[in-house]
């Protein structure tokens, strides 16, 4: 139930973020709905993930309050914008039926197949020595995956510096 | 096998810590780097003649378990298409990129880029592939945004948005696939979906992988940011790009999982062959009225795609093979053709067709190969692309859809058309008063344009009997369908 | 609010940041060292880490903070992170796999030296999540500095 | 079910926010919102009724744990948003130098 009550919470602060006039009330609304994310996390029985999108959030504000520089807001509704909206809305309308019937099939909520997962839980500790079953799976068992992720941060950091060099080119133009 | 990973990351963070202290580590460090990868690549297809599946199990952990990489016929050759490639714009990019400011940052996010697409081809895991896209497509944002100019920040924008929203669109598809499978290998998931299937919840996840997969790929509905993209980028990186990271990223992920994961379906099959048909008239057409050789070069990008989804969707052997025959072809001539127009740019300094002409005097070695590359693309005989036109057209006939069959010869009149439009304005012709001094490339950056013309002359032969082989295994990879999973967890045993 | 001179925040800004980011920092490496045990684990704390340095500089100015740990200092860092962690997943070749988890012996339960390379794994990846996010702030703040006079 | 399409709904509105909007900020904010719906959607599937958090404790057997292998992945993803977030953060400030707006429709210098 408060499961329900912090996802509409979520969603009406994603509208308030999507909505909002001003550009720093948007990204605070982003924030709220992050620390959502968050408790939700912690609801749903994932300390690690709480712990980590909440850290996260923090430094994901701070760059987008760095980003929001000049407040200004183009409000201009040309003749096609209700047309534009209607058919947007629409597709996310045909969206969200489809996915009620197809997502139909799936195991109902609170009750995971787990096939692999029980050998985790089973043979975790024993396998690998740690007690956090998490720690275990993304450093061991799919250290690969992480060993990725940690190149995915790395690109950025240097996709980062890459773009924010001041001269591109040597000879200009 | 997992060498084909560990190298170009190692590459790349040497290159990071010791490029800005010593100035020829990244050009020495990148060149040993894909030359060594590419030497492993053409072993392995000597290992899959040998033993057909090869299972690595990374960790020691027996799938499904841990992750596994997988080495089969369509690997290997999707490894050599890259792997050669992308030695080959290694060694142009020594000469090229001094243009740029920061070389060694360039080095370390083309490794990065190239360790991302191998990591995606080798894996067997599906959240594997989604990890190594992401770092493929992440290294792509930054270097389409490399000469930090207003044009390329907001073609690298566009991209950036479009390509994070498709790779949500593959996770969530992940997702999904998980919480109903409850597993993330491949083959594996493929042995529980043969023995539960559900129509609607497939089409479900085909709609999110098509949307997903068909971004990176850029097929029709999906192409708007590939025209700013390709051309905005450095001309190496707009020729990876186009050469093989849409292949890689999208057809070859796309083809994975639809063909051997999902498990393919007429549906499935006739949605493919439409959007290729699609998005290889629209590209043509668009790409006739251009007078920026690189946009143009972009639009054609569109348009070869098309060709190779269209061969792959009909799902016939033949057409499998001319699919995968045009793959390897267009990222040899599609890079080359990138490499003139950056060879172009770096002596001429723009890229407006309108603005060259008669540089065959000044640039014979450039002209020659734009020559060979533009006849292949159009698919004059007897370079590659005649052949893989040819197949592709001879398997829809073999499969009884002549409409396609008309399209794709319309596609390849166009095509001819917009490439004789090229030759004319840029390399016959008069030469303008103004390119009096223009002088031929370095050394380097002619060795790799020559290198991939010979390529593109000698292409034809991989469908004579004594390269067969070759292709043949990766088509029996996609002809297996879901009995994949069989041959992964045979060769576990 | 970036009118003033870069001189940073007010006295009881600084006085608050004083003591509480020495604690910051050390309950980062809390949480990446316990990795293993409790949640938490390399990426969170490395986040930590580099939230309690971006916190100095917010409350103090770039210029104190970059020199003590400058820009240059923390690409290195963050590379030399990054060659950890695939050094470690290397040396699982010793017993023949990638990425094995090559102790034999891993430890008691519970133990802050147990689980093999995970707590090394974490270390290094809290290294190279802490200087590389350090590395990104920094950059975007420093752009600030010189690219817009308006 | 119904927190399934909740989530769903958070992804839509963020899809909205990317395809609609015309400020550079709120896309990026919508592609926010769009990796934490899809991370929370991952979650879900891995939560188990009455589940206890993955982590074995000192003096007591724990029986059911929710599903571990979930939350793994999404410690991926979340770290993959933030570094996409920093790299597009860093393209929109670079843009706001050179156009000296955030308007997509003032940003036309190229034409699809």
């Amino acid at each position: 139930m408060e499961l329900h009550l912090l996802l509409l919470f979520m969603i009406a602060a994603a509208i308030v973020a999507v909505e909002v006039k001003d550009l720093l009330s948007s990204v605070i609304a982003v924030g709220a709905v992050g620390l959502g994310l968050s408790l939700a996390f912690l609801i749903l029985k994932a300390p690690d993930l709480a712990i980590t999108q909440l850290v996260v959030e923090i430094l994901c504000l701070i760059i987008l309050i760095r980003a929001t520089i000049k407040k200004d807001l183009p409000l201009i509704r040309d003749g096609r914008w209700l047309f534009n909206t209607a058919s947007t809305l629409i597709f996310v309308g045909v969206f969200l039926i489809f996915a009620y019937f197809a997502l139909k099939e799936l195991p109902n909520f609170g009750a995971p197949i787990m096939r692999v997962a029980e050998e985790y839980i089973k043979n975790g500790q024993a396998k690998t020595g740690a007690t956090n079953i998490v720690a275990a799976i993304i450093l061991d068992f799919r250290g690969y995956d992480t060993l990725g992720e940690a190149t995915i941060l790395f690109t950025a950091v240097m996709g980062v510096l890459a773009v924010i060099r001041k001269v591109g080119r040597i000879n200009g133009k | 096998m997992p060498f084909f990973v560990i190298i170009p990351l190692g590459a790349a963070f040497l290159v990071s810590l010791l490029g800005k202290k010593i100035k020829s580590v990244g050009d020495v460090l990148a060149n040993l780097g894909t030359l060594s990868l590419l030497i492993l690549s053409l072993y392995s297809i000597k290992l899959v003649n040998m033993y057909k599946v090869l299972v690595y199990e990374v960790g020691s952990w027996v799938p499904p378990i841990g992750i596994c990489l997988v080495l089969d016929g369509l690997t290997s050759f999707m490894l050599v298409t890259v792997n050669l490639v992308s030695f080959l714009i290694a060694l142009y990019s020594v000469n090229y990129m001094e243009k740029y400011t920061d070389k060694y940052r360039f080095y370390t996010l083309f490794m990065l880029m190239l360790a991302g697409m191998n990591g995606i081809i080798i894996t067997g895991d599906l959240f594997n592939l989604f990890v190594f896209l992401e770092i493929a497509s992440i290294s792509s944002y930054a270097l389409v945004a490399f000469g930090t100019e207003a044009e390329e920040l907001e073609a690298s924008f566009k991209y950036a948005i479009m390509g994070s929203v498709a790779s949500s669109f593959v996770l969530l598809g992940i997702a999904i696939l998980y919480a109903y499978t409850s597993t993330l290998n491949m083959a594996d998931i493929a042995n529980v979906l043969s023995s539960k299937p559900s129509p609607l919840l497939f089409s479900f996840l085909a709609v999110l992988f098509l949307s997903g997969f068909g971004l990176k790929a850029a097929l029709v509905p999906f192409h708007a940011w590939l025209p700013d993209a390709h051309p905005s980028a450095p001309a190496s990186i707009s020729a990876m790009l186009s050469g093989v990271l849409i292949k890689v990223l999208g057809v070859y992920a796309l083809v994975r999982i639809f063909f051997n994961v999902l498990g393919i379906n007429n549906f499935f099959l006739s949605m493919l062959m439409f959007l290729g048909v699609i998005s290889m008239l629209v590209g043509v057409f668009l790409a006739i009225g251009q007078w920026d050789f690189k946009r143009l070069l972009a639009y054609h990008s569109i348009s070869q795609i098309g060709y190779v989804v269209l061969g792959i969707g009909l799902g016939t052997p033949l057409g499998i093979l001319g699919g995968l025959f045009h793959l390897f072809n267009h990222s040899i001539f599609k890079s080359l053709l990138f490499l003139n127009s950056g060879a172009v740019e770096y002596s001429l300094g723009t890229r407006d067709l309108q603005k060259m002409g008669g540089l065959r005097e000044k640039m014979p070695i450039t002209a020659n190969t734009d020559l060979v590359a533009s006849m292949s693309i159009a698919g004059v005989p007897p370079f590659n692309g005649f052949f893989s036109k040819l197949i592709i057209i001879f398997a829809c006939i073999e499969a009884g859809r002549f409409g396609y069959a008309i399209c794709a010869i319309v596609g390849s009149i166009l095509t001819l058309a917009s490439f004789m439009k090229v030759q004319k304005y840029a390399f016959f012709g008069k030469l303008s008063q103004k390119w009096q001094q223009v002088k031929e490339v370095p050394v380097l950056m002619c060795l790799a344009m020559v290198v991939l013309a010979l390529i593109c002359l000698a292409g034809g032969l991989l469908i004579t009997p004594f390269f067969k082989s070759f292709l043949g295994s990766a088509v029996d990879v996609l002809l297996l369908g879901t009995g994949y999973s069989g041959t992964i967890f045979g060769a576990l045993k | 609010m970036g009118n003033k001179k870069e001189t940073g925040m007010t006295v009881i800004v600084k006085t608050i940041t004083r003591l509480t980011v020495g604690l910051i920092l050390l309950y980062g490496i809390y949480i990446v060292l316990h990795g293993h045990l409790s949640p938490g684990g390399g990426f969170a704390g490395g986040v930590i880490i580099a939230l309690s340095f971006i916190h100095l500089m917010l409350a103090f100015g770039r210029e104190t903070v970059l020199r003590k740990f400058s820009q240059t200092a923390a690409s290195i860092v963050e590379s030399l992170g990054a060659l950890m962690f695939l050094l470690v997943a290397l040396l699982g070749f010793s017993g023949g796999y990638f990425f094995l988890n090559f102790f034999l012996q891993k430890g008691k339960p519970f133990d802050l030296f147990s689980a093999g390379i995970i707590p090394l794994c974490n270390i290094a990846i809290s290294l190279k999540v802490g200087a590389g996010l350090f590395a990104i702030f920094a950059a975007l703040i420093l752009f600030r500095g010189s690219g817009e006079e308006e | 079910m119904s927190l399934y399409i909740l989530c769903l709904a958070l992804f839509c509105i963020g899809l909205y926010c990317v395809l609609r909007k015309r400020n550079i900020i709120k896309i990026i904010v919508g592609l926010g919102i769009i990796e934490y719906a899809v991370n929370l959607f991952f979650v879900l599937v891995g939560y188990r009724e009455h589940g206890r958090a993955p982590i074995l404790a000192k003096d007591q057997e724990i029986l059911n744990m929710v599903d571990p292998i979930p939350q793994a992945l999404v410690l991926t993803s979340i770290v993959i948003g933030l570094a996409v977030t920093a790299l597009i953060v860093a393209i929109a400030i670079r843009i706001f130098e050179k156009y000296g707006t955030f308007d997509i429709t003032k940003i036309r210098r190229l034409r699809g």
